[in-house]
C-alpha cells in the first residue's frame, strides 16, 4: 500500500497525464473534495514534487495561464514531431505582427492597430486569430462607430507556455530624437 | 551625403518603369530577378519597407537622409508597380508623405518658426517607425517563445475504462439552424464588402491615375473618367484626382475658365 | 548531457505519451531509422526499463495488441475518472457553425466550410464531431487531393428526433425565430 501522499500524487500524475488540457489546482482540489479533503496546499506539495521527478526525462510538468499540464520536453519535441505528417502550423507576419501588437497593448481597436503597422489589417487574420480563440472580443472603444476592443485570451498564453502576460519578451526601448545618439 | 544607389552592376534590363528602362537593382536587393517579387512582397507595408531602407544602409533613423530615403522608396514602389504587385494605396500614401517632408526640409526657417517650433519636419515619421519597429521585433520574440504543435507537444494518454458514459455538450436544434444563418450571413455581408471595395476604392484609383499621367505631356481632365462607371465611378475619379494633387504628385492646368483642363504627373 | 541510451528511453517515453495510440516496435524503430540507427532490440530495452520505472506511479506502460502504451493504474482510474463527471463544456461557436455547414450543404469538404467560414476549420472540431457520431466521411470530391466529404449520420438525425436530413429547418424558420426570441 502507498502511502497517502504517494497515492495523492499518482492521482494527480494519472490526472494530469490522461487530461489532455492543463488542470488548475482549484480544480484537481474539487476532485478531492468529498472523500480525501485534500488541501490546495498538499496538491501544491504533490505537484512540486512531481515536476522534480519528471525533470531530465522525456515530458516535463509545466504550469501556463490555466493550470499544470504536462509536455513533452524541448530535447525530445522534434523526434516526437516524427509521429505526425502534419507540419506544425506556420503564421505569417502580419498575423504575428498584429497578436504581438493585441498581446502587449491590450485593450486595442484595429484601426489602432492598423495605425502603428501602417497598413490594413486583413479580416482572415482577426477570424484566425478569435478562431484559435487567442484573442476576444473585451468591448468597445468610446469613440464613433464603438469599434471593439481586442485582447488576448489565457489560450494564448498556453499555447506559447506563458504563465501570464508579464512573461511576454520585453519591449526593445526606443531612442529619443533629442539625444545625440551614436547609432547602436 | 553617400549616394544610396549601387553604380551600375547589372547591365541587362530587368524591368520598365515609366516607360524608362530599370537597369539596376537598388542597392541591398543582390538576389535574382525572378526572385524579386518575392522580395518585395515580403515587406509588410511602407513602414516595413522605410525600415528595411534604413537598416540595411545603417543610417541613423534619428537623423534620416531624407532625399536620399524618398529616392531609393520610389525606387521599390515603381519596381512594385513594375511587376504588377498589387501596390496598396498605403505605399502611395507614405510617397506623399515623404514628399512632404522633404519639401518642408528644404524650405528655410523663419524667424517665427525657429522660435517656437523646434520640431524636425521627420520627428512624426521617427516616431511611427520607432513604434512599428518595436513590435515587429515584439512579433519576432513572440515567434521564438517555444510554444505548442512546433517545440512541445500536448501529453494524452487514453481516459480510464471505467467511464463509459462519456458526457457530451447538449446541442439544441435552434442553435444548429441559428449558426448556420450567421455563417450564411456572414459570408453574403463578406462578399458584398469585397465588390464594393473593388469598384470604389479611391486609393486604387490614384493607383490608376498615377499610371495614366506622364511628367512630360498633358492628359485631358475628361480622359480620366471612364464611360459607363456611373456616378460612384465619377465621384471616385474626381477624390482621387483631387487627393493626388493636394498630395503633388500631380499637377491640374486651365488655361482660361471653362477651358479644358490638363493634367500631368509631377517631375 | 544524457546518454544516448537514457535519451532513447526518453524520446521513446515522450513519443508514447504524445501519440494518443499505442505504438509497434517497428514503429518506433522505424521513427530512428535515418540518423541515429536505433535497432529493435535497442528500442525494446527502453521500453522494458520504462516499464520498471512506472511501476507503482499512476500511469503504467502496457502492452496491447497493436502495440505499446501508457495507460491509466487501476488504483488512481476512479479518480482520474471524476475529471469527466464533470459538467461538460459548451460547444463552440465554430464547431456548431462547421456542423451546421455540414448538416445543411453536406456532402461538403472541409475546404468548402473553410471557404464559407472564411478561416480554417481546426482538427479538434472534425475530431470532436467523428468522435460523437454526429459526421462521418462519406466519400471524396472528384478534383486534386480527393478531399473527403462529410455527411451528417443517422445518430444525428436521431438526437434531435429527425427522420432525415430534409427535415432540418429551414433558414425561414430562423428569420421567425428571431422576430419572437430578442436574442440573449
Amino acid at each position: 500500500m502507498p502511502t497517502a501522499k504517494a497515492s495523492l500524487k499518482n492521482i494527480i500524475e494519472a490526472m494530469l497525464l490522461a487530461a489532455g488540457q492543463p488542470l488548475s489546482i482549484k480544480r484537481i482540489t474539487r476532485l478531492f473534495s468529498d472523500e480525501w479533503q485534500a488541501s490546495e496546499a498538499e496538491v501544491r506539495e504533490a505537484l512540486a514534487i512531481l515536476q522534480q521527478e519528471y525533470q531530465g526525462r522525456g515530458v516535463e510538468l509545466k504550469e501556463v495561464a490555466t493550470g499544470y499540464r504536462f509536455q513533452v520536453s524541448q530535447e525530445t519535441a522534434s523526434w516526437v514531431s516524427r509521429l505526425w505528417e502534419e507540419r506544425p502550423p506556420r503564421y505569417s507576419r502580419a498575423l504575428l505582427e498584429t497578436l504581438a501588437l493585441i498581446a502587449y497593448r491590450q485593450p486595442i481597436t484595429r484601426a489602432e492597430i492598423e495605425e502603428i503597422r501602417g497598413v490594413a489589417v486583413s479580416s482572415s487574420i482577426i477570424k484566425t486569430l478569435i478562431e484559435r480563440e487567442w484573442i476576444r472580443v473585451t468591448g468597445q472603444r468610446d469613440v464613433p462607430g464603438k469599434p471593439a476592443l481586442y485582447a488576448t485570451t489565457d489560450i494564448f498564453l498556453d499555447y506559447f507556455n506563458l504563465q501570464n502576460a508579464d512573461q511576454l519578451p520585453s519591449l526593445m526601448a526606443a531612442q529619443k530624437l533629442d539625444t545625440t545618439s551614436n547609432g547602436h | 551625403m553617400s549616394s544610396l544607389v549601387a553604380t551600375a552592376p547589372a547591365e541587362s534590363l530587368l524591368a520598365k518603369v515609366n516607360g524608362e528602362p530599370v537597369v539596376s537593382l537598388p542597392k541591398g536587393l543582390f538576389i535574382p530577378p525572378d526572385a524579386l517579387e518575392v522580395f518585395l512582397e515580403t515587406f509588410e507595408g511602407p513602414l516595413d519597407l522605410l525600415l528595411y531602407l534604413i537598416r540595411s544602409h545603417n543610417l541613423d533613423i534619428l537623423n534620416i537622409p531624407i532625399a536620399e530615403v524618398t529616392r531609393q522608396y520610389m525606387k521599390y514602389v515603381a519596381l512594385m508597380e513594375a511587376i504588377d504587385l498589387t501596390l496598396a494605396a498605403d505605399y502611395l500614401v507614405m510617397a506623399a508623405m515623404l514628399a512632404e517632408i522633404k519639401s518642408r526640409m528644404l524650405l528655410p526657417p523663419t524667424s517665427q518658426s525657429e522660435a517656437q517650433d523646434e520640431t524636425d519636419p521627420r520627428a512624426e515619421l521617427v516616431r511611427r517607425l520607432q513604434a512599428y519597429e518595436r513590435y515587429k521585433k515584439a512579433a519576432e520574440a513572440l515567434d521564438q517563445i517555444p510554444r505548442m504543435e512546433r517545440d512541445t507537444f500536448e501529453v494524452k494518454i487514453d481516459p480510464p475504462p471505467l467511464q463509459q458514459e462519456r458526457q457530451h455538450p447538449q446541442v439544441e436544434l435552434e442553435s444548429i439552424l441559428l449558426a448556420f444563418r450567421e455563417v450564411v450571413q456572414r459570408a453574403a455581408h463578406t462578399t458584398h464588402h469585397t465588390i464594393e471595395r473593388e469598384v470604389l476604392s479611391v486609393g486604387e484609383r490614384m493607383k490608376a491615375i498615377l499610371a495614366l499621367v506622364t511628367p512630360h505631356s498633358f492628359t485631358a481632365f475628361s480622359e480620366l473618367f471612364q464611360q459607363g462607371e456611373g456616378r460612384g465611378g465619377l465621384i471616385v475619379t474626381l477624390l482621387a484626382i483631387l487627393e493626388l494633387h493636394k498630395e503633388q504628385l500631380i499637377e491640374l492646368v486651365q488655361v482660361e475658365p471653362y477651358e479644358v483642363i490638363h493634367v500631368k504627373g509631377s517631375a
